[in-house]
């Protein structure tokens, strides 16, 4: 499934930033902020999967919600099919949904419970009036089908599904417009492991059936790698270093990459006293009040004065293995 | 990975074994399995009949003052006689009767009250607590400043104005109880927003108005039949209340409070003018909170999921 | 809270059980004073409170007839002019003298101060002049045959202009200061006023040495208050409490006769159903006066044809303890007037304003119903009541009970002149309008009286206003105490008795 | 396997809770023992009563759940028998427990100092100084910064890290045999996962504590425990060594669960999953009760419930397939 | 907290100006008091003499005016009724009503805390259903009903207690009996299913685990934590308890807010009925806001900054 470089980019993303007040003071002078995506750079081409990555807070889930404009980014360009989307009106946008769909993680919350699962199903082709009554009717029913729920389903309302049927239910609403990109932020995170397989063999289907182009946000390194094509590793708010898959974990560069693929537990009793492995201290900075250079000095192993002073660039250190990194490991 | 894929998007149908009873059998059966619920769901339902078909149920006309049985006690004491099952009251009038009637009232303004408010306080509510912002704190002033004047007082000086009909109390009420309801519905709002499928929906580009209406509405219908079932019943009191302030319901109308006050200055001698009305309300205000808390606890979908 | 020192007096007044000689009477009245002004209250309840405070020229005694307080003697010099001549020796509670100054401060205040609740009664005063330091000119502005009333009437209480002046009213009210037999202790807002013996009294010496005028709005209450010893004597006491008291050993009732008369007003405008004579008379013969007396009331009222009751100048006897009562007639009388198949006609009525006045309301509305009138019935708490009553948005019928201050026929037979019906009733009589001109200003008191009574028997006929009965009041009273009504329902302390 | 005693043995435990939509069997006949000195970990999917044997071996399951039969044998003595006073001498003292939530699971309105001296405090006779001194000591030793400031934080002011931390300082406080953790590593990210399994490893090592690791995620229980026990609905479906479970798993659920298993030390890994869900307790399979997900169900899975097959080597399986190879049966 | 205090403050200028505006609003709706100042047999010209007087004939928005620039003077203006100022009239009722609240929030406190406790320990037993049916028993009895009630029972059949007015500890037992027990029933409920909720959270296992004992668990771990709702809605009570006052104060003659306000009110003497709903608005938010702080001392979670 690689992804021959004369392929246009689908999505680009420039110098992204989205940053959240966190308090205004009573005259306006002072304001803090919550940097969440503080200037993050990624392309996508059509038909890959470029995962995202990165702990707990560190700007994933902000970063897609900022691509589909349910949050409006602070500054920087989102470049989808050549168009700078972050320009445009709420109406022009509104061609623009059409194209890129969101999955979401949690399978409880993400789907109404008081909404039958066709009208779920069936709420994007109604706002953007694609089909009505007996056409809609089959064109949901396929969707179902295709995502592997019966459709004697139709007429049920989410509680009554489990986790892993719900996330279905999710993944045909959001192929439901036939677009063109797909932001899946962590939609296995809330399943069991084989009911993450089941979700993960479906999107990897459907990818190749409908050559769809994904954006596969995860903490779950394991997961992401199982999927994606390319990697970015996200660290508050920055993506500090971005690869091929096969690249990122045979070249691992920044040591912030290599702490984290190191603590994923090896489901191999035999690898559990394997060397080098590096543990990462959870001395985060604030994030209201970064420090001035790299922002991963206070956990790195190999930090020295110059990556507390001067903040690494984002640079291409090897043909597309990007990094933020003064002293790359590689 | 062919073979695979097609396993892994086989049907699945361990959920379809069985198909689900319909929804009025499950209701029944959810209702069968609490006692209190059933109890609150018949004296409810016992009360809508009644107030429906009091015309016809009650034996004598409400209004009609009989000089020759005054005060009259119940069939079962001394003096007692079957016309006047429940006895009569000062003016002769057949309490049962009364009762029956005086249902119509309570139950009107109970109810209706109850929806005015509910549909100003869900409007309110949700546009407060969906835009937020400058929007939602105007709204919310208004509520603190409606929640910081006792209702009661308001009441009392609208109805000191306005003579005390049925109709004027509805509104009244109605107009001064949104604010709890306002309140109730912006913190459920502000909560079900921030839930994915709202998200999910905002990323179709569906609109506001759409979102509010299908998405966020039908999720805090449930928690707003539970407090409007219990200010049904709060409100049954507050017009006995404001009965007892001269500003209730006014014969020939027939109500509870009304009765319950009227018939105070006779417990001491004779006790069945006060008692019986105060029977009403307590058992109408019993099956209707009853009613209440089983529907919290079957609307809940915490408690619905857990089972 | 600050209550903990009111409290002890409070228990021995009401339950002085212990032995101890009783001194302390305590009353409880349904409604509390609204101000310790006595020329600014009207009510009652006031009344009661000011009668032992405050001394006047004039007093009634418990036969309503006029008897001289401050005054030593008086002579009237012409028809407009009398003179006056004060007791010697009278001091305020503050130890000054009362004299002339006094008198003709405090009526000239109530002469001419509008904001004063009592003032339109003293519009016919025209001066008081000081004559000597006991004697004071009272100059009317044409010849007052109610002059007398007047003076013992409430609002010609005796102030001390020192003290007020030095203080202001605003101290004035804090602490008020008369010449009667209690002086003003403390009174506690909606809860109680507080009166002690004034030893140096010109009068008999006050019987008790302290009196305490609770106010409890709650009927039971008061009578739950009365059964348990809490109070020595109850106004109000709806009919419904009765068997309560009756019932229970160490209490007793006492009824006494008011002026209070309720009736309805009935409009004669133009294009109003009951403009029809006919109709009226229906109305009046359709309602058993008696039969609501004896039902609702349990007896306690009288059926008139007058408001001027029995022991006011001028009432007319025949009018007294009579009603007429003829459904058959009444139903003859509305088909003559076209009504044969029903009429419907508007009916105002207040409710908690006067005892039982609801039930009496929804009784008569019962019995125009026998003859063929629907009367849509209208009860009003108090004051939107009087809302309607005071603009006049009356329609066909409106109820009220109207009561007599000065116990002189003039007062209630004001209603049918002209200009008072306007807008009412519109009730005129050219006849009625002479006689009442002429017995306003005729000082032969026999003739006048006469005038009054026929303007009392034109109306019974005419019907502005079909009368029900006459109120009485009724009272609870401990055993422990002796204790007479008075047709005015005021109470003077020293007259109730420790038996 | 050591020949040391068995700390703890659990014999036919059956615990079910009684609800108003019926009986739910949720442990249903569990048999294992805990020796001195090991880890076991029990692994599943979400549901299939994991928590709820943990929470049986305390007797702290919600009211409606009520341990119909078995014996719960701890240092020889049956704690199902204990009255509520012997039973608080032993929560907390001699068998502790941690909990998924970190959060949740500590109470909001005390400061982490008080929590953990309470619970010294239960169990020792020492004054309150005394108690704070050893309190600030467990927070030193679970790698708590700043401890005798820490000591005064309110929960919600920490990391989820460090939370976990304290609960586990919280845990080790009286020196138990033994210590239950279920899922405490779940909600956390991985780096920080792999500190607290890091801390845990040292300290039971430090103070030699059995510990019972309930997990789902196959990777922590191959980094951490000596013994493996499946559970499937309710029952232990196997039970061997971690090397053996991992090398050579016997059981076609076991199987399953590593196959679906994402790995992130392979560079091409393929994912099978297991088809269907877990059942649902209302509506249980008869015979076997993995038989309508199993590959190679048989009609005999269908029909009859195998029993669990134990091998020479305390190996154990339940399923039929293995039904000739095996000596003993259970 | 200073911020939080700072806003919370700020927002009052907004909440009081609303009220200012409903208040005049009503007031104005409420017509004309002279007809009530006057006797029945007073003439027009009596009345309208005293309307011109009072200033009651000028335009609405500049008697709005007139009145907002007198609240900020402190002037809530006369009271027709006593002939006096309004303020002080509402202020030296506040220590009856005070007393009155206060004895009332004790008995609601007693009976409400171990009832609603025992019956989320005991959850779905007898007991349980007992305290449940009780609790909407006592929300459902008037007020005045139960005041009545209780006099007739407790102080006339019985003479326990003192029928009515207001003085010694025993004066006001029935009146806070009559008016705690509705608040207990509201905060036995509220009580209980807090408790429940609490109890089944993870940190009450935790503690179990811990070797507390149950009694424990139940009063100190929580209990606190059921508190912190419990605080919250009953201070929302506060304007209920105003109500309930209005009535109680009026069956036993208790001197204080409720009766000047219900006579007020019947009297049309707005002057006081204006200034006893701002004093009242003004308690209601001050205690809001106390309660907020009480709120944040029992929930550290809450952050204000
Ligand atoms: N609406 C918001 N207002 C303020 N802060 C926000 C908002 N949304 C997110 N944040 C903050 O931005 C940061 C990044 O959040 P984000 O949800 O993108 O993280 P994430 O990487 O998706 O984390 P997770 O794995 O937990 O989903 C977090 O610190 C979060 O608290
Ligand atoms: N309080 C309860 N009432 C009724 N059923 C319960 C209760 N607690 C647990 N169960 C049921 O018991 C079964 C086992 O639950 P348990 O919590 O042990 O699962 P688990 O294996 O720990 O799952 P997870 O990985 O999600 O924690 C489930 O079917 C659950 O629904
Ligand atoms: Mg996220
Ligand atoms: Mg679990």
């Amino acid at each position: 499934m690689t992804v021959s470089i004369t392929d246009e980019y689908l999505l680009k993303v420039e110098g992204l930033k989205k940053y959240f007040p966190t308090s205004s003071s009573m005259f306006g002078k002072t304001k803090n902020f919550l940097k969440a995506v503080d200037g993050v750079d990624f392309y996508v081409k059509k038909g890959e999967t470029l995962g995202i990555v990165g702990e707990s807070g560190c700007g994933k889930s902000t970063t897609g919600n900022t691509i589909i404009r349910l949050l409006e980014p602070t500054e920087g360009n989102i470049i989808f099919e050549g168009k700078d989307i972050t320009k445009l009106s709420e109406r022009e946008m509104q061609k623009i949904r059409k194209d890129i769909q969101m999955v979401f993680q949690d399978p409880f919350s993400s789907l109404n419970p008081r909404m039958r699962v066709f009208d779920i199903i069936a709420e994007p082709l109604r706002t953007h009036k694609v089909a009505k009554g007996k056409e809609l009717e089959n064109q949901i029913y396929e969707l179902m089908e295709t995502v592997g729920l019966d459709r004697s389903f139709a007429n049920r309302f989410p509680h009554e599904f489990s986790g892993g049927q719900r996330q279905r239910i999710g993944i045909a609403r959001a192929l439901a417009l036939k677009p063109k990109l797909i932001i899946c932020d962590e939609p296995v995170s809330a399943l069991d492991v084989s009911i993450q397989a089941q979700i993960l063999n479906l999107l990897l289907d459907l990818q190749k059936k409908f050559n769809l182009t994904y954006i596969f946000i995860a903490h779950g390194i394991p997961a992401v790698k199982y999927i994606s094509d390319r990697i970015a590793v996200m660290y508050m708010g920055e993506v500090v270093e971005l690869a091929s898959k096969e690249e990122l974990f045979t070249h691992t560069m920044h040591p912030y990459t290599s702490g984290l693929i190191s603590a994923v537990p090896v489901p191999d009793p035999t690898l559990r006293d394997r060397k080098n492995r590096v543990i990462l201290e959870d001395d985060l900075p604030d994030q209201t009040n970064m420090p001035i250079g790299c922002r991963f000095y206070s956990r790195c192993p190999f930090a020295t004065d110059r990556c507390k002073d001067e903040k690494p660039e984002f640079r291409e250190v090897k043909e597309n293995h990007f990094v933020a990194c003064h002293y790359p490991l590689h | 990975m062919e073979a695979k894929l097609k396993t892994s998007t086989l049907v699945e149908t361990n959920l379809t074994k069985g198909k689900k009873p319909g929804a009025l059998i499950r209701w029944v059966k959810l209702l069968l399995q609490s006692k209190t619920g059933t109890v609150g769901f018949f004296v409810v339902l016992g009360v809508i009949v009644v107030a429906i078909f009091a015309d016809i149920i009650a034996p004598h006309d409400p209004t009609k003052n009989n000089l020759e049985a005054m005060l009259q006690p119940p069939v079962w004491l001394d003096g007692g006689t079957s016309t006047y099952i429940l006895g009569t009251d000062n003016l002769g009038r057949d309490i049962l009767s009364r009762i029956i009637h005086g249902t119509r009232v309570s139950l009107l303004v109970g109810v209706f009250s109850v929806i005015l408010a509910g549909i100003i306080g869900i409007v309110v509510g949700i546009i407060s607590g969906y835009y937020g912002g400058i929007i939602d704190n105007i709204l919310m002033r208004i509520v603190d400043s409606f929640l910081a004047i006792p209702s009661i007082l308001f009441i009392l000086v609208v109805l000191a104005v306005f003579d005390p009909s049925i109709f004027v109390l509805i509104i009244v009420i109605g107009f001064t109880n949104w604010v709890t309801y306002a309140r109730v519905v912006r913190s459920e709002v502000l909560s079900i927003k921030e839930r994915e499928f709202v998200k999910a929906s905002r990323s179709i580009g569906t609109k506001n108005r759409t979102i509010m209406a299908k998405h966020i509405f039908p999720n805090i219908v449930s928690s707003f039949i539970v407090i409007s079932t219990l200010s049904v019943a709060t409100t049954i009191i507050l017009e006995a209340s404001l009965s007892f302030l001269g500003l209730g319901i006014q014969p020939p109308d027939v109500s509870w409070g009304g009765m319950l006050t009227d018939g105070r200055n006779y417990l001491a001698t004779n006790w069945w003018l006060a008692t019986f009305p105060g029977i009403a309300i307590t058992v109408t205000v019993l099956g209707i909170i009853f009613l209440g808390d089983w529907l919290r606890d079957v609307l809940d979908p915490r408690i619905k999921g857990r089972k | 809270g600050c209550s903990s020192d009111s409290s002890s007096g409070d228990k021995e007044g009401g339950n002085s059980e212990e032995g101890t000689e009783k001194t302390t009477l305590t009353i409880a009245q349904s409604a509390d004073i609204t101000t310790t002004d006595p020329q600014n209250s009207l009510s009652t309840t006031g009344d009661r409170v000011f009668r032992n405070v405050f001394s006047r020229l004039f007093y009634r005694d418990s036969n309503m007839e006029i008897q001289q307080e401050l005054v030593e003697s008086f002579e009237s010099i012409d028809d407009v002019t009398w003179h006056f001549t004060l007791k010697e020796g009278v001091t305020f509670h503050n130890g000054d003298p009362l004299t002339a100054e006094d008198v003709k401060f405090s009526l000239e205040r109530v002469m001419n101060d509008q904001s004063l609740k009592e003032y339109p009664y003293f519009t016919q005063l025209a001066e008081v002049n000081v004559v000597d330091d006991l004697t004071v000119e009272i100059v009317t502005d044409g010849p007052m045959p109610t002059i007398l009333p007047l003076l013992a009437k409430s609002g010609s209480d005796v102030l001390p202009k020192k003290y007020f002046e030095e203080v202001g009213l605003e101290e004035f009210q804090k602490k008020p200061i008369g010449s009667g037999p209690y002086k003003f202790v403390e009174w506690k807002r909606d809860d109680r006023v507080i009166l002690e013996a004034n030893e140096d009294y010109f009068g008999d010496k006050p019987k008790w040495k302290e009196v305490i005028v609770r106010a409890i709005p709650e009927s039971s209450t008061r009578v739950g208050e009365l059964l348990t010893g809490g109070v020595d004597l109850a106004t109000d006491i709806p009919p419904n409490e009765w068997d309560r008291i009756n019932n229970e050993e160490g209490v007793s009732l006492a009824t006494g006769e008011t002026t209070r008369v309720m009736l309805l007003m009935l409009r004669h405008t133009e294009g109003f159903a009951t403009a029809d004579p006919r109709v009226r008379e229906a109305i009046d013969l359709a309602i058993n006066e008696k039969a609501i007396v004896d039902s609702v009331l349990k007896g306690t009222g009288v059926p008139v044809r007058s408001r001027v009751p029995e022991g006011v100048i001028g009432s007319n006897p025949d009018l007294y303890n009579s009603y007429v009562y003829d459904v058959e007639k009444a139903k003859e009388l509305l088909a003559e007037a076209g009504y044969a198949d029903g009429l419907e006609i508007s009916f105002t009525a207040p409710k908690g304003r006067y005892p039982l006045d609801g039930e009496v309301a929804q009784l008569v509305v019962s019995m125009l119903e026998e003859v063929g009138i629907k009367a849509n019935l209208q009860l009003l708490e108090s004051s939107a009541f009087l809302d309607v009553y005071n603009s006049k948005k009356n329609e066909d019928l409106i109820m009220i009970a109207l009561a007599d201050g000065l116990f002189d026929a003039s007062y209630s037979l004001v209603h049918y002149t002209k200009e008072r019906a306007a807008g009412q009733t519109d009730y005129f009589n050219e006849k009625v309008e002479q006689l009442y001109h002429d017995a306003g200003r005729n000082l032969n008191s026999e003739e006048r009286i006469k005038q009054y009574q026929e303007i009392q028997a034109i109306v019974a006929e005419e019907r502005p206003h079909v009368f029900l009965f006459s109120q009485n009041a009724n009272y609870g009273v401990s055993d422990k105490v002796n204790f007479t009504p008075r047709l005015d329902e005021v109470i003077n302390f020293s007259d109730v008795t420790l038996k | 396997m050591s020949g040391k005693e068995a700390l703890l043995e659990v014999k036919n435990l059956h615990t079910y809770f009684f609800t108003e939509s019926g009986v739910v069997p949720s442990v249903n006949g569990v048999t294992f023992s805990v020796k001195k000195g090991e880890t076991v970990g029990i692994v599943g999917e979400s549901g299939c009563g994991k928590s709820v044997t943990s929470l049986s071996l305390l007797q702290l399951v919600d009211e409606s759940g009520k341990i119909v039969e078995g014996e719960i044998l701890f240092e020889g003595e049956d704690l199902t028998k204990f009255n509520k006073k012997q039973l608080r001498k032993v929560r907390g003292n001699k068998i502790s427990m941690v909990f998924q939530e970190p959060l949740t699971s500590l109470n909001p309105v005390f400061t982490i100092g008080s929590q953990i001296s309470e619970a010294i405090r239960l169990h020792q006779n020492i004054s309150k100084e005394e108690a704070k001194l050893k309190t600030i000591e467990m927070l030193q030793k679970v790698g708590i910064p700043r401890a005798d400031k820490h000591y005064y934080s309110f929960p919600h002011m920490l990391s989820g890290g460090m939370r976990q931390r304290v609960m586990i300082a919280m845990a080790l406080s009286c020196r138990p045999q033994l210590l239950i953790a279920d899922e405490p590593t779940t909600a956390l990210d991985v780096t920080i996962q792999a500190q607290i399994l890091h801390l845990m490893r040292e300290l039971s090592q430090e103070y030699d504590t059995s510990i019972i690791l309930i997990t789902h995620d196959l990777g922590v229980v191959a980094e951490m425990v000596d013994r493996v026990i499946v559970m499937y609905a309710g029952q232990i479906v196997e039970q061997n060594n971690v090397f053996e479970i991992f090398k050579n798993p016997k059981h076609p659920y076991t199987k399953g669960l590593l196959n679906s298993t994402p790995k992130i030390h392979q560079l091409k890994d393929q994912l099978e999953s297991i088809e269907g869900n877990v059942p649902n307790p209302f509506e249980m399979p008869a015979g076997c009760k993995f038989h309508p997900r199993c590959l190679f169900a048989t009609d005999m899975c269908r029909n009859q419930e195998p029993p669990l097959f134990q091998s020479e080597d305390g190996s154990e399986v339940r399923c039929w397939l293995y039904e000739e190879q095996e000596v003993n049966q259970v | 907290m200073k911020k939080f205090l700072l806003r919370r403050l700020l927002q009052i200028i907004p909440v009081l100006f609303i009220i200012s505006f409903v208040v005049f609003v009503l007031v104005y709706l409420a017509g004309d008091p002279v007809a009530l100042m006057l006797p029945e047999d007073a003439s027009e010209a009596d009345r309208e003499a005293l309307r011109e007087a009072l200033g009651l004939n000028e335009p609405f928005i500049y008697q709005y005016f007139h009145f907002v620039s007198d609240l900020i003077t402190g002037n809530f203006g006369t009271s027709f009724r006593y002939n006096q100022e309004a303020l002080p009239l509402v202020l030296e009722r506040l220590p009856a009503t005070f007393e009155l609240a206060a004895a009332s929030m004790v008995v609601a406190i007693i009976i409400a805390i171990p009832l609603g406790i025992y019956s989320a320990r005991k959850r779905n037993s007898f007991v349980d259903l007992f305290i449940t049916g009780g609790s909407v028993l006592g929300k459902a009895m008037p007020n005045f009903w139960l005041g009545i009630m209780l006099i007739l029972i407790l102080a006339v059949n019985y003479q326990f207690f003192p029928v009515s007015g207001r003085g010694t500890i025993a004066h006001l037992v029935l009146p806070a009996i009559t008016l705690g027990t509705g608040i207990a029933a509201e905060m036995t409920r509220l009580i209980r299913s807090s408790m429940l909720e609490i109890l089944q959270q993870d940190y009450i296992r935790t503690a179990k685990s811990k070797g507390v004992s149950d009694t424990f668990v139940v009063y100190k771990h929580a209990f606190r934590n059921s508190l912190i709702p419990v605080v919250t809605i009953t201070a929302l009570q506060v304007t209920h308890l105003v109500s309930g006052a209005l009535i109680t104060e009026t069956v036993f003659s208790w001197p204080g807010l409720g009766q000047l306000l219900v006579q007020a009110v019947n009297g049309r003497d707005m002057a006081v009925v204006q200034a006893a709903v701002f004093v009242i608005a003004f308690l209601v938010i001050a205690i809001n806001l106390i309660t907020d702080i009480v709120y944040r001392l029992l929930d550290p979670r809450i952050n204000y900054s």
